[in-house]
């Protein structure tokens, strides 16, 4: 083993920022899109986030489904279901102005029963998530192996992340979602659906949340405990980036990937999960609309 | 308007009170054992193997005209994987089933939550599968435990590794939950005894499940042997990890090993070593070991593991210990376990407590030999087998 | 307060503290039912600071199990580490806790609405992660067991353990304590403030109540009944660890409150008497209690926001009202014949 | 000039780059009415937010009854005994009145409602005592702005500012508001924000005029009235 251990340890932070950063930046989107447009803070996230590869795992371990032929069908899975919970719980806040509580408190119920469906069901095989590589092996990156699956993720993570940017730039769906953001009433004035939005970008932040849930099964193994882990870490993007801000969410998810790496290097990973929380706490108090208000 | 509230609270009073009733049954004929296991959360794969395991027991032995001519009934509750829960089921095993003693965790958290509780409502407790020291620190009266304890383990990797190449190094990796700090702790503990060196010790905080980094920098350090220990899938995640870097099979010792897990790290871990208390390629096996993993094979299709035997073991030595005391009396019955000799129907190994309830310990350490992912089917040869007392290190000082 | 009011609502006192009594009593033969009451009572006690922070004052708090959990584990380590008595232990740690809960409030003074909710839940996450990862105080998830019982100076006996229906019997009188206070304290002049407060708290400003001052109040008292009921908690079940006091746990102290009647005093009581018991009656399907009480969450904030006691008394007053209304037209109807 | 009741001079205000008041001077003496009127978005809200501590001052100085006031919380100026409605009326909406008027009086020391110094009177005087047991966000509009005026009477202030006092009043209710206000400007100082010029005429003894958040005129109301850079600026066609 003659080759620079400084070298090997550089590569692997950089290239577990990059992984873990999109996947991160991926989900704190979905989040952020539903709460600027919405103004629902989803607190189930992490759960929904955890639901996609449970579904995964079993579609391909149990069923034996092919696994890309899995992750989309997962997605397809993820629409109605978010169709559903739009119809009879969100749609009846849309008027109501302090909303955001109600909404923060009922996905807080919705988190409470996913997870005890999650430990009734899937709790049972926890030590066995492991989702059937798309490509199997590692591939060197110079004197780094990093196993080929993962670099799959992050592609995907990546061009899912510049797809998502794109289309809210330049599609008319897009540009509407962003005219409700600015001012959901002069939107109105200028002819758009709000409540069509509302609603796509309720579909759209969802299936986001899914495919981020995805690819980090993809890259990684995981269990149980991810969900509040990931929930909270998206939030605290959220905040951090500043609420709605889709820019903010990149930005800070791929920052906050990479303070995860370099922490767990040189501190420990207990301490990265602390540094969020405190980063959010201090973004809250000093500047609540965060760091890339619109 | 007041008064009316006092009805309301009168009725809520009685709801408690009705509801408590309800829940309240008198001790019915059988002998209730209260098992308390993780059948759901982050430890429920160990928990429902195990309850599979003492179900075959609690079938074979009622199959048998039971205890005293009494069915032996095993109340099994699930904790969650929550220490919590744990002590209130074992608590509404005690209040309400009367149950004769309380067994069943398979997680040192919980075994040391209800540990608490035995000790103190004077309840037998007899821990199948649960190896943190304290569970049998000095002064313990009521609980008693089949497995070795886990700083044990350590002290056993080391001999295994002094034996197997002196002077070498050990990188340990592992989840920060209590059964894998008091490992690591017995490790540490006997390295230099053994003249061994620590080349690298890396903690994860539980739900960790990327070890990139990690795995990078222990093969920086470049040691001989690696002791990884995740908790469920993550166990997986590590050994992949460091094989991807470049270590060989044979590098690894997995303090331990049972057939999910193994399973779980794939073909490509064929070499590696694991520790274990029982397993199916053992020689030692006895004729009616032999049946007990036909059947469980049968109904399980996969072959049993340490875990399930210990279980399917505590129902013999709760039945053994009831003939002897010759009644389903708490404190006789703890005298009954306390003079207990005997030895494991599956495999012949001793059984005998201390006076702190720890048991007589050994262990051991299987190389895979070959796997069958698909088939959920491994084989495996003893590559060392080590007996000690549970005092052989200061097991109760190295771990608090 | 009329006279026919005070003596009502002395009757209702003197009932409430019979009961704190009465109830242990009736149940000691059966120690599962006994335990369960026990339980209720810390409940009644934690959703009576809860009620006062989120039912008076509009703060939704949901960092109330780690307050609780701060009361638990220093009571716990001062008796069992440093050898205090518990009676000295419980009081210094639950001033501690209340200090603690106004430093964490401090947020609420700045951050509005669904911000401050945020930031308690993240405050409530770092509280928790701090318990699981300080296991030199903590002992780390496997937590802390074997928690001694209080020990009481009997003249005669001597210092004998506080054990069986006596136990329950203290936790009722506290929880009635609690109560009680949170009681004095709406029917004040700073219970008045603080609705204000709740209802528009600029508005509040504006009629010269010092907003800042009475939330600091608020926080104070509020995680002080917390930091109680977390000590006596601890010492009464005989063990804790982080999972005794994590976020679901808030988010159950807030439900009992939003399900019994948010901003009443008897509505979070009947809500413990309701949801406490059932994860413990029905021990078998205890891993639905997640799923029951995630609905029952849903189901309040979607069709019952006033909670069970609160949409009673809305019916109630509606029919007052009505009775009222009638009343009028009549007496007018009355007055337009005599005029003819 | 020696004892004035409020005192502001030089008042700035910023909003990013817009100046949403030039340094602004307003002097009220005790027992005078001050009328202050304006375009939309002159300034003069944010004028009375300024003096009652609910925006910060950016530069200038405010004295009120003799002591400095400017920077100090909303609530202690409230206490000093300078207190103002709101344009959008504003009351607790979901208690009843009595609960409304309670908290005003208890906020103002006294022990109860009822032992309120002219806590009756005033109930009586703006009749309320028929709707004490309704809920406040029942009451008509006309209702909350007697309302509103009756919680910042109990406070005993020594100035209320009442910013559009008869806005979205109809005509009738207009009339009697006047004829409540007239009586108050007997026992009370008023500083009254308003469109309605007759409001103003009637009202004020002297009147306040912002453009764009300048001071362009400060006189006796017809003088004001007839003043051609009010007319251009403000009044422009419609002359009352």
């Amino acid at each position: 083993m003659a080759m620079d251990p400084n070298l090997l340890v550089g590569i692997s932070m950089v290239t577990t920022g990059l992984v873990l950063g999109a996947i991160f930046a991926l989900t704190a989107a979905g989040v952020t899109i539903v709460y600027g447009c919405i103004w629902l803070p989803n607190a189930a996230s992490g759960q929904l986030f955890l639901l996609a590869p449970l579904v995964l795992w079993s579609f391909t371990i149990g069923f034996g489904i092919e696994p890309v032929l899995a992750a989309l069908l997962v997605l397809a899975a993820g629409l109605p279901l978010a169709y559903l919970v739009e119809r009879l719980l969100i749609r009846r806040f849309y008027d109501v102005p302090d909303r955001n509580i109600s909404y923060f408190v009922i996905t807080l119920g919705i988190t409470q029963i996913l997870s005890g469906i999650f430990s009734l069901t899937w709790g049972r095989w926890s030590d066995q998530y492991n989702v059937p590589p798309l490509a199997a092996g590692v591939t060197f990156i110079g004197p780094f192996p990093l196993p080929t699956n993962r670099i799959l993720a992050l592609g995907c993570a990546l061009t899912l992340l510049a797809a998502l940017f794109l289309a809210l730039r330049y599609h008319r769906f897009g540009r509407a979602l962003r005219a409700v953001f600015q001012n959901r009433e002069a939107a109105a004035l200028r002819g758009v659906d709000v409540r069509r939005v509302y609603l796509g970008s309720f579909l759209l932040g969802t299936s986001v949340i899914f495919a981020g849930g995805l690819l980090y099964s993809m890259a990684y193994s995981f269990d149980l405990s991810v969900a509040w882990s990931m929930g909270i870490a998206a939030f605290a993007i959220m905040i951090v980036g500043g609420p709605g801000s889709v820019l903010g969410a990149l930005v800070v998810g791929m920052l906050f990937g990479f303070v995860q790496a370099v922490v767990s290097v040189f501190a420990s990973p207990t301490v990265a999960t602390l540094s969020y929380l405190l980063a959010m706490l201090l973004i809250l108090l000093l500047r609540p609309s965060g760091l890339f208000a619109r | 308007m007041e008064v009316r509230h006092l009805k309301i609270m009168l009725a809520g009073a009685a709801v408690v009170a009705l509801a408590a009733g309800t829940a309240w049954g008198e001790a019915a004929d059988p002998i209730k054992v209260g098992f308390v296991t993780e059948l759901t959360g982050p430890w429920s794969f160990s928990g429902s193997s195990c309850e599979a395991g003492m179900r075959l027991a609690e079938a074979r032995i009622n199959g048998a005209g039971g205890v005293l001519k009494r069915p032996l009934k095993f109340l099994v509750v699930d904790n969650q994987t929550n220490p919590t829960q744990a002590v209130a089921a074992a608590r509404s095993l005690d209040t309400q089933e009367k149950v004769l003693l309380l067994s069943g965790p398979t997680s040192s958290d919980n075994a040391l939550a209800m540990y608490g509780y035995a000790e103190q409502n004077q309840l037998p407790f007899l821990v199948p599968v649960a190896a943190f020291p304290q569970l049998t620190k000095p002064g313990t009266q009521w609980t008693f435990r089949l497995e070795p304890d886990a700083v044990g383990w350590g002290y056993a990797i080391a001999k295994f590794i002094e034996q197997k190449k002196p002077g070498a190094k050990v990188a340990l990796m592992y989840s920060d939950f209590a059964l894998m700090r008091a490992i690591a702790a017995g490790v540490k503990y006997q390295a230099p005894l053994s003249k061994l060196s620590v080349s690298a010790e890396i903690i994860f905080p539980q739900g960790s499940s990327d070890a990139t980094i990690q795995a990078t920098q222990v093969r920086a350090s470049n040691p001989d042997f690696i002791v990884p220990i995740g908790a469920g899938g993550f166990d997986n995640t590590i050994a992949n990890q460091l094989l991807d870097l470049g270590f060989k099979p044979d590098q690894i010792i997995h303090p331990f090993g049972f057939t999910t897990n193994i399973i779980g790290w794939g073909k490509r871990s064929v070499g590696s070593y694991f520790g274990t208390f029982f397993d199916a390629n053992l020689d030692t096996v006895t004729p009616e070991g032999r049946e007990f993993i036909k059947d469980f094979q049968a109904k399980f299709n996969r072959p049993p593991s340490y875990i399930e035997n210990f279980c399917y073991t505590t129902a013999y030595v709760i039945k053994e210990a009831i003939e002897k005391a010759g009644t389903a009396d708490r404190a006789k019955f703890r005298d009954a376990l306390r003079a207990l000799k005997t030895k494991e129907g599956t495999s012949n190994v001793p059984i005998e407590f201390d006076k702190n309830g720890a048991r007589k310990e050994y262990i051991y350490y299987m190389q895979l030999t070959d796997m069958d992912v698909a088939k959920k089917e491994y084989k495996a040869k003893k590559a060392f087998y080590l007996e000690w007392a549970p005092e052989v290190i200061p097991v109760y000082d190295l771990v608090k | 307060m009329t006279s026919a009011d005070s003596r009502r609502s002395r009757m209702l006192w003197l009932g409430g503290a019979a009961l704190a009594v009465a109830v242990p009593l009736a149940v000691a033969g059966n120690r599962f039912a006994a335990f369960i009451v026990g339980i209720v009572f810390v409940h009644i006690l934690w959703t009576a600071g809860m009620n006062l922070l989120y039912g008076y004052t509009g703060l939704v708090s949901m960092m109330t199990a780690g307050i609780a959990g701060i009361g638990a584990y220093v009571t716990t380590n001062l008796v069992m580490s440093h050898g205090w008595s518990f009676w000295l232990a419980m009081p210094v740690s639950a001033v501690g806790a209340a200090a603690v809960g106004v430093i964490l409030g401090l947020p609420a003074l700045r951050l509005r609405g669904f911000y401050f909710v945020l930031s308690s839940l993240v405050i409530q996450s770092a509280v928790t992660l701090v318990f699981v990862y300080f296991p030199q105080f903590t002992n780390g998830d496997t937590g802390i067991t074997q928690i001694p019982h209080p020990r009481l100076w009997l003249p005669g006996e001597g210092a004998v353990e506080l054990k069986g229906a006596a136990f329950e019997i203290l936790l009722g009188l506290l929880a009635f304590a609690g109560v009680g206070i949170v009681h004095l304290i709406v029917r004040s002049r700073m219970g008045a403030f603080i609705m204000a407060i709740r209802e528009d708290d600029l508005l509040a400003e504006e009629l010269g109540i010092d907003v800042t001052r009475y939330k600091v109040l608020v926080f104070f008292i509020g995680s002080l009944l917390m930091g109680v009921g977390g000590a006596f908690y601890a010492s009464y079940v005989g063990f804790i660890s982080p999972r005794s006091f994590d976020v679901l746990v808030s988010l159950n102290i807030w439900l009992m409150v939003a399900f019994g009647g948010r901003g009443t005093i008897l509505g979070p009581i009947i809500g413990c008497i309701i949801l406490v018991p059932i994860p413990f009656v029905l021990q078998d399907l205890y891993m639905l209690k997640d799923i029951f009480y995630g609905l029952l969450i849903i189901v309040v904030t979607v069709a019952m926001p006033a909670g069970v006691y609160g949409t009673f008394l809305q019916r109630r007053r509606a029919r007052e009202q009505a009775a009222v209304a009638a009343l009028e037209t009549s007496r007018r109807a009355a007055e337009r014949i005599a005029a003819q | 000039m020696s004892e004035l009741l409020l005192d502001a001079r030089k008042v700035e205000k910023r909003f990013g780059g817009i100046r949403a008041l030039r340094a602004v001077d307003v002097h009220q003496s005790p027992g005078e009415t001050l009328g202050m009127i304006g375009p939309n978005g002159s300034g003069k809200t944010t004028f009375v937010n300024v003096v009652t501590g609910h925006l910060a001052i950016d530069a200038g100085s405010i004295h009120f009854a003799g002591g400095p006031i400017a920077g100090r919380a909303p609530h202690n100026i409230t206490r000093a005994g300078l207190t103002r409605t709101y344009q959008a009326v504003r009351v607790f909406g979901r208690l009843t009145v009595r609960e409304n008027l309670r908290t005003a009086a208890l906020s103002a020391g006294d022990d109860s409602l009822e032992t309120a110094e002219h806590g009756r009177e005033l109930i009586r005087w703006l009749n309320l005592e028929q709707r004490l047991g309704a809920v406040a966000a029942g009451l008509t509009l006309f209702e909350q702005r007697r309302l509103e005026l009756a919680m910042r009477l109990l406070l005993r202030p020594k100035l209320v500012m009442l910013d559009e006092p008869v806005g979205g009043l109809s005509a009738v209710e207009i009339g009697r508001m006047m004829a409540l206000l007239a009586e108050l400007k007997s026992r009370y100082s008023l500083f009254v924000i308003e469109h309605t010029m007759r409001v103003i005429r009637e009202l004020a003894d002297r009147v306040v005029v912002l453009v764009s958040g300048e001071k362009i005129a400060d006189g006796r109301p017809d003088d004001i009235l007839r003043d051609d850079r009010v007319i251009r600026h403000y009044l422009g066609g419609q002359r009352a």
